[in-house]
């Protein structure tokens, strides 16, 4: 998150991506040269079901505006299962979010295959857009994380 | 703290055209840690990987952050390269900031701002990464091939070739796959069955190769080098241990009346049948959907005729469970439904045909004994106008199309096997017009031109470019084709007596529950997809799983062979290790804080966590006996579910530790 | 049941026949047409262009009023079949449509393509049943070879008519089959009389219409039904001698409500 | 504005999606009406040549009746590429296709409402 | 009630079945109660309680005191069952080390409540069952027991044991009618600007002094996540809202699908902080998203965080559920 007088708001996204499907899909709006905003950053991660809600607070804490989680399509899942326990926690996790009273637009799950590169683009570019809207997280951050 | 050398990449201009690749050099040199920062040309070149391994000696770094491509392109590059030079090869990351930077911005400075970002967080992970050394398993040396076509057959004998037990399933009655149904091959015109069946016969009398016709793959399990199947061999209600193939039961059985589909519904067969002579393993199979003895326990007449005694109407499916080190996919294509262009009047008339339909008039051993005949005369093939005269061929039925009713891709076939159709009827019948309307004829292969421009200037076939927009049935039986001719700016009425429609291709409907048991990934039209479109095409990214034929793409029939070649070729590859180095990257257990809860456990795909009691010193220095957590790092295939079910935070995962995905987080955010 | 009614303006007075057996027939099978108040004619003709909204208006305000009645809407003639389908597509569909369409009508509530339209023939065939109507007829066609007449507007754009497969229909032929004739398919019967164009190119409407008919007869056609009364006007003058009738007409006929 | 972009503005259609295959001129009833035909109306709007077909009788030949609009592979939608040609000829003053003066002479007994309408809606502004 | 429950447990110490036994005492006053292991019949002349205000779940004390030498008597309430079967169901307690005695209970004093109540000077506490007694320096006040109850016990989910070994007195019923919700759905109901004021209030008065976490049988790991420094999140104090959120968004997660809503978290805590609210939203959530699951009913079933089935809701569910934004 970056407020400066004379910019305008962008948001920080973080958006965590499983190894075999959803990063695969980002590579391939690479490849296909699908245009998406620079305040995507991805972290790879093996599966979505590595992804601990401890990250997805950690992200908020340190300033991220949006956290957004991308796996493989449920029943496609390349250990199975995985997806399918995160799809459960994501969905208890962000309910609670919702129920602290933090936006619930600011979290997202998105399920995008290693063929879907135009899906990770179009899916990025309207995360952006909707947090964009929503504006600073101001409800979930660490002052301390704040850049003077 | 770790002495890390940053490595960026200008891939050319594919990065340096929009990141300032030396900016972020620079900037890396700021980040803790970072002793040495470049950037070059082409860091997968040689000298790339020589400047890498040359920084490590010099600058004593003991880890490498790459900024470059995507991980899934060139990590395995990186870390070899660097642990040639005597580091760990897990102490490599790589920043991607061609695929997820540079190749999907535009403006210099963001992107550049970006790919800063990006090498900060790899440098961030790097610096809590830790060496790893893979664990091993072992090799089931046997392979299970998926599909008895000219795909699965050829890979079959291949690595029988090479010495290990291989095992086809094929649901089919018959080995032999679509092959079985073609009567010429292109471009050498030389018969389909006199090349295939000799191979249907190899695999047959292969000691290495055991073949489960009629049956299909109930379930997967496991990982390379150490996969369990189900395979569900289907009722035949035939004992082919006993069946000698001799066919009197398919010649008494009073059933008549059952579409062929060998001849795809042409002509009929019998309730028990043999799909066709050269049927491997030759054997009966009763149709249960039409046998009257299986509907309503009344006939019996194969059971009285067999002299083998073969005949066994409660026989039951059979589940084979069976151990695999490695799993080819070869599950094949079929012709699409054209109920969505009936503008061709496909289900109006029966003059009008598919492609396969018509290799079945034209062979042999089809319903007209491989006389042409217009599949409205079959019953009466005296009929003076049972032989066509004018035939229309129609290209690109359902291909290349993205209305919704057909496929997106090019089929890739058609052109040539359309031009064989072509040229060999008028070589048969030099009396017959034959018009070919198509959008572009697309011939890349071995004399695959020269063998069209010899249809059109040797055979006088009539190819015109454009399409058929309508086929109207006429009171006389004959075909009304209204066709555009672009090139004369026309349009087209040809009174024709047969329209071939050069029908799409598909993926097996199969094809899709077989990739969902093997975890392999599919595109969006259900093709299986590679492991890398150009590098690893015969790959599934699914480790130990290995594609062949058309199930990852349209192929013609060298293609296919070539391609199941190269699958056995990696199959081998892979069965000749006696162990396999698993991937470092798996969960691991901190005792201390482990409750022994069973979380981890209930969440675990692969069964790799056990638990067992140990005594622990607690903090009053006493000894106290706990229940804690194992991983079976050879079972283990590093997803992490377990990480997050651990309330403790007891359970973590090498490679991605939440130390690490949290500095990453950290550096995004900072 | 109760179905609000889009005649449109050639019903009203060219295409009486169309009309008045349709009603009779419904009244026979069990179900009333409620006329909806004040209609406009639909134009007779789907305004394809994107920055048109006024051509569109006269639909829209048919399919709100159907919504606020809350009832399917049925039409007759196939060119307002058409029209009326077509934009209610665009405004359930087309947000740019919806939106203009909204704004310049200002109707107590938006109007997005809420309201079903459906042909008196899916009435027929999803309602009553092709079965029961059978069982309803008393003056069966026995013998009769008759030809369905599709023409172009009944069946496309198929995405959006959404009525029968529009290359190979059937709705018309099983309708055929209930009043006890027997269909007959030839190739033409979804293909253009060229009736659009009829009353300044009469040439090449003469060129279609016999096309249609010739085809038609070749296959020993007795008759031509239609739902068209464009096409029936047309096809009428085709030169094969082939005669034309309202499928609404042959259904008053079979039903025995024809002379009511 | 330019007659490229107003015609892409009406019609609504994606010309580039076009695959030169000419179904839509394989099936449509008119062809031999035509002097352009549908698959030359989204070649020659896709390649600018708009003033030829502004001022062809092609246009008042289109049925209407979705042949090509049903058929075409790559759902192109020719017919509304011709609707937006015709439209925008029309739209020019003075240059409406029917007039009402001429019309009586084209009516017989039977002429139907709808053929009217339709006609005024398609051909003039 | 007392004298049966001290009977039986002086008989099963003195032929041998157990050589313990954990129960409660009191404490600073005779309301405020503490779990203790008693050895003796002495020890449990001199301090054995149980009475109205022996709110304190014992079953998380078993973790350590069932793996010591021989066996051990333990007196049960309904909800603490459900704790004990979790534990169970987790490996934390053997089981054949326990022998479990159910006590009824109709609902604790909540001194929280009482103070509420307006009641100030309060020394000391006496309840019949029906009436509460409270001696004050100004004298003493009875009010009826049924209003004494913390949230907790007002609406209590079951008065039936779900384990145990021998019982004294008659076992209830399990109450589903869904009362416990009715909170969390007030929450629900409120704008998301209202819910975050909301727990804002309530938050920011954690000093993080870990007694929820102390207290609750579901926090029982051997070393707490915010203890390990390998989580990447320990943390000792909250120094800012955000981690004061954090602590107990991440402690709710780790007991989600495992608390039995026993509400001792809420009970414990210094600063009257209703923590068993965002329990039972976890709980409410689970019931409707993946149908009615109660940690501790029994130890089958499968935690619903490591379940799953193929067609779950989706996460946005979340955006299209009801509620205010």
């Amino acid at each position: 998150m970056q407020v400066n007088e004379n910019k305008e708001f962008r948001p920080k996204i973080v958006a965590f991506c499983c190894n075999w499907c959803s990063y695969a899909g980002a590579d391939l709006a690479g490849t296909n040269r699908l245009n998406y905003p620079v305040d995507v950053k991805i972290i790879r991660v093996p599966c979505s079901c590595r992804v601990n809600p401890m990250f997805i607070l950690r992200a908020f804490q340190r300033g991220a505006d949006g956290v957004i989680m991308c796996g493989c399509h449920p029943g496609d899942c390349h250990y199975t299962s995985g997806n399918y326990f995160a799809r459960r926690r994501m969905t208890l996790l962000f309910s609670m979010l919702d129920f602290m009273g933090i936006e619930r637009e600011r979290t997202r799950v998105e399920w995008v295959s290693a063929a879907e590169g135009a899906k990770f683009a179009a899916t990025m570019n309207e995360f952006v857009e909707t947090v964009t809207k929503l504006g600073e997280n101001k409800r979930l951050e660490d002052l301390r994380c704040k850049k003077q | 703290m770790h002495r890390i050398g940053v490595f960026v990449c200008h891939c050319g201009t594919n990065i340096a055209a929009t990141v300032d690749v030396k900016a972020v050099a620079e900037a890396m040199k700021q980040e803790p840690g970072v002793v040495f920062s470049v950037e070059y040309q082409y860091m997968c070149s040689e000298g790339g990987q020589t400047m890498i391994q040359e920084a490590i000696n010099e600058h004593k770094l003991t880890g490498v952050v790459v900024c470059s491509c995507s991980p899934r392109m060139h990590e395995a590059t990186f870390r070899k390269a660097a642990s040639k030079a005597g580091i760990n090869p897990y102490m490599v990351e790589i920043a991607n900031i061609r695929e997820q930077c540079s190749w999907i911005h535009k403006d210099i400075m963001t992107a550049t701002e970006k790919a800063v970002i990006l090498a900060r967080t790899a440098v961030a992970k790097v610096q809590l990464n830790a060496p790893l050394v893979a664990g091993e398993s072992p090799v089931t040396k046997r392979a299970l091939v998926i599909g008895g076509g000219i795909a699965g057959m050829q890979t079959a004998l291949d690595i029988a070739e090479a010495g290990f037990e291989v095992d086809i399933v094929e649901k089919q009655p018959t080995i032999g796959g679509k092959m079985t149904q073609i009567d010429k091959t292109f471009p050498t015109l030389d018969c389909a069955s006199c090349i295939l069946t000799p191979k249907m016969v190899d695999c047959a009398q292969n000691e290495k190769i055991h073949i489960y016709a009629y049956s299909e793959v109930d379930e997967i399990n496991g990982f390379v080098g150490n996969f369990t199947a189900k395979i569900r061999k289907k009722a035949r209600y035939v004992d082919t241990t006993k069946c000698t193939g001799c066919g009197v039961c398919t010649e008494k059985c009073p059933q008549k009346k059952v579409p062929n589909e060998f001849n795809l519904g042409l002509d009929t067969r019998r309730a028990i049948y043999i799909p066709f002579a050269q049927a491997v393993p030759k054997v009966a199979t009763i149709d249960a959907d039409y046998c009257t003895m299986l509907k309503s326990g009344k006939c019996g007449v194969c059971s009285k005729v067999c002299t083998a005694g073969a005949i066994d109407y409660k026989q039951q499916d059979e589940i084979i469970e069976q151990q695999y080190g490695a799993i080819v996919a070869a599950t094949g294509y079929n012709p699409i439904k054209i109920d969505n262009y009936d503008e061709f009047a496909y289900s109006q008339s029966k003059d009008v045909i598919t492609s396969l339909e018509l290799e079945r008039l034209m062979n042999a051993a089809g319903p007209s004994s491989g006389t042409l005949i217009r599949p409205s005369y079959l019953d009466r093939q005296d009929d003076h106008k049972a032989h066509p005269k004018t035939i229309v061929f129609v290209q690109c039925v359902g291909s290349r199309s993205d209305d919704g009713c057909g496929k997106p891709y090019c089929s890739k076939i058609c052109c040539m096997y359309t031009a064989k159709h072509a040229m060999l009827i008028r070589e048969k019948y030099p009396d017959t017009d034959v018009y070919v309307f198509y959008i572009d004829v697309r011939t890349p292969g071995k004399l695959f031109d020269e063998f069209y421009r010899r249809a059109v200037e040797q055979y006088g076939v009539h190819y015109i470019k454009g399409m058929v927009g309508k086929v109207a049935p006429q009171p006389d039986g004959t075909l009304d084709v209204q066709a555009s001719d672009l090139i004369a700016n026309k349009q087209l009425h040809i009174n024709a007596d047969l329209v071939v429609l050069a029908t799409a291709i598909e993926p097996d409907k199969t094809a899709r529950s077989v990739a969902t048991m093997l975890r392999a990934s599919m595109d969006t039209n259900d093709f299986f997809t590679e492991a890398h479109a150009k590098l690893r095409p015969v790959e599934s990214p699914t480790a130990g799983v290995f594609l062949s034929g058309v199930c990852q793409g349209p192929k013609d029939i060298p293609e296919t062979v070539s391609q199941a070649s190269a699958a056995a070729a990696k199959v081998i590859g892979l069965l000749a290790k006696d162990k396999l180095t698993g991937n470092p990257c798996v969960a691991q257990p901190n005792e201390l804080m482990c409750n022994g809860c069973s979380s981890c456990e209930k969440v675990c795909p692969y069964g790799a966590i056990t638990y067992s009691d140990k005594e622990f010193m607690q903090y009053d220095r006493s000894m106290a006996v706990r229940r804690v957590a194992s991983v079976n790092e050879a079972v283990c295939q590093g997803c992490g579910a377990c990480t997050v079910a651990c309330p403790s935070g007891a359970m973590d995962l090498k490679g991605f530790s939440n130390k690490q995905i949290m500095a990453e987080v950290d550096a995004i955010c900072k | 049941m109760i179905y609000s009614y889009y005649p449109g303006c050639t019903l009203k007075n060219k295409a009486k026949d169309l009309d008045r057996y349709a009603r009779l027939s419904a009244q026979a099978l069990g179900f009333t047409l409620e006329e909806i108040e004040n209609w406009q004619c639909c134009g007779g003709v789907y305004p394809m262009a994107k920055d048109e909204i006024a051509t569109k208006l006269s639909s829209v305000r048919a399919l709100a009023d159907a919504k606020a009645q809350g009832r399917d809407l049925v039409t007759l003639c196939s060119a307002c079949h058409n029209v009326l389908k077509q934009v209610n597509n665009d405004m359930l569909t087309d947000e740019d449509i919806r939106t203009r369409a909204n704004n310049y009508l200002k109707l107590d509530e938006e109007y997005c393509g809420e309201t079903k339209v459906i042909h008196f023939l899916e009435v027929l065939r999803d309602v009553i049943g092709f079965d029961k109507l059978k069982e309803k007829v008393v003056n069966p066609l026995t013998g009769k070879k008759i030809a369905a007449y599709y023409g172009c507007l009944l069946l496309r754009p198929g995405k959006v008519m959404q009525m029968d497969n529009p290359e190979n229909p059937k709705i018309m032929e099983d309708f055929i089959r209930a009043i006890g004739a027997e269909p007959v398919i030839y190739p033409m019967r979804n293909e253009c009389c060229g009736g659009y164009v009829a009353l300044e190119d009469k040439e090449a409407a003469a060129k279609r219409r016999n096309a249609v008919a010739s085809s038609a007869s070749g296959f020993e056609a007795e008759m031509m039904v239609t739902a068209c009364p464009l096409c029936m006007y047309n096809l009428n003058k085709n030169d094969s001698d082939v005669p034309v009738y309202y499928f609404t007409e042959l259904l008053a006929e079979a039903l025995g409500v024809k002379d009511n | 504005m330019d007659r490229k972009e107003e015609i892409l503005r009406i019609s609504g259609v994606n010309v580039r999606k076009c695959m030169r295959c000419g179904k839509c001129s394989g099936t449509c009833p008119s062809y031999d009406e035509m002097e352009f035909h549908p698959h030359q109306f989204v070649y020659m709007v896709e390649s600018g040549d708009i003033e030829p077909l502004l001022n062809s009788d092609s246009l008042y030949k289109c049925l209407s009746c979705f042949a090509c609009v049903e058929r075409c592979p790559r759902g192109v939608e020719p017919a509304k590429v011709v609707e937006a040609v015709r439209l925008a000829a029309v739209r020019q003053k003075g240059n409406n296709h029917l007039k009402a003066e001429n019309v009586p002479e084209l009516l017989d007994d039977e002429t139907p409402q709808q053929l009217l309408v339709s006609a005024f809606r398609k051909f003039t502004k | 009630m007392q004298e049966a429950v001290i009977k039986r447990a002086k008989e099963l110490l003195a032929d041998g079945t157990v050589n313990r036994i954990v129960g409660w005492k009191s404490g600073e006053f005779a309301y405020d109660t503490t779990p203790a292991v008693f050895t003796s019949a002495e020890e449990i002349d001199a301090g054995f309680i149980y009475n109205d205000f022996c709110a304190p779940n014992l079953s998380k004390y078993l973790i350590k005191e069932s793996r010591k030498e021989g066996k051990l008597l333990v007196f049960l309430k309904p909800c603490d069952t459900y704790s004990f079967n979790q534990l169970i169901k987790e490996h934390r307690i053997i089981r054949d080390n326990v022998y479990i005695i159910a006590v009824p209970c109709r609902g604790k004093v909540d001194i929280d409540t009482v103070k509420a109540t307006g009641i100030k000077g309060i020394i000391g506490m006496e309840s019949d069952g029906e009436t509460v007694t409270v001696k004050t320096l100004y004298g003493d006040t009875s009010i009826p027991k049924s209003e004494t109850h913390g949230d907790k016990c007002k609406t209590c989910k079951s008065k039936k044991h779900v384990i145990y070994d021998e019982i004294i007195g008659e076992d209830g019923e399990v109450n589903d009618d869904g009362a416990r919700f009715e909170l969390v759905e007030k929450l629900e109901m409120m704008t998301a600007d209202e819910r975050y004021d909301f727990w804002r209030g309530e938050l920011s008065k954690c000093i993080r002094c870990n007694a929820c976490r102390n207290v609750c049988p579901a926090c029982s790991c051997e070393n707490c996540v915010f203890d390990n420094p390998d989580s990447g999140i320990a943390q000792r104090a909250a120094t800012d809202s955000f981690e004061e959120n954090m602590f107990h968004l991440i402690r709710s997660f780790h007991v989600a699908g495992r608390c039995t809503d026993c509400g001792e978290c809420t009970r414990v805590c210094p600063q009257n902080i209703p923590l068993h609210l965002i329990n039972r939203k976890y709980i409410k959530d689970i019931n409707e998203f993946y149908g009615d699951y109660q940690a501790g009913s029994d130890l089958e079933t499968r935690a619903p965080l490591n379940a799953y089935t193929f067609d779950d809701c989706e996460p946005n569910i979340v955006y299209k559920r009801g509620g205010n934004e």
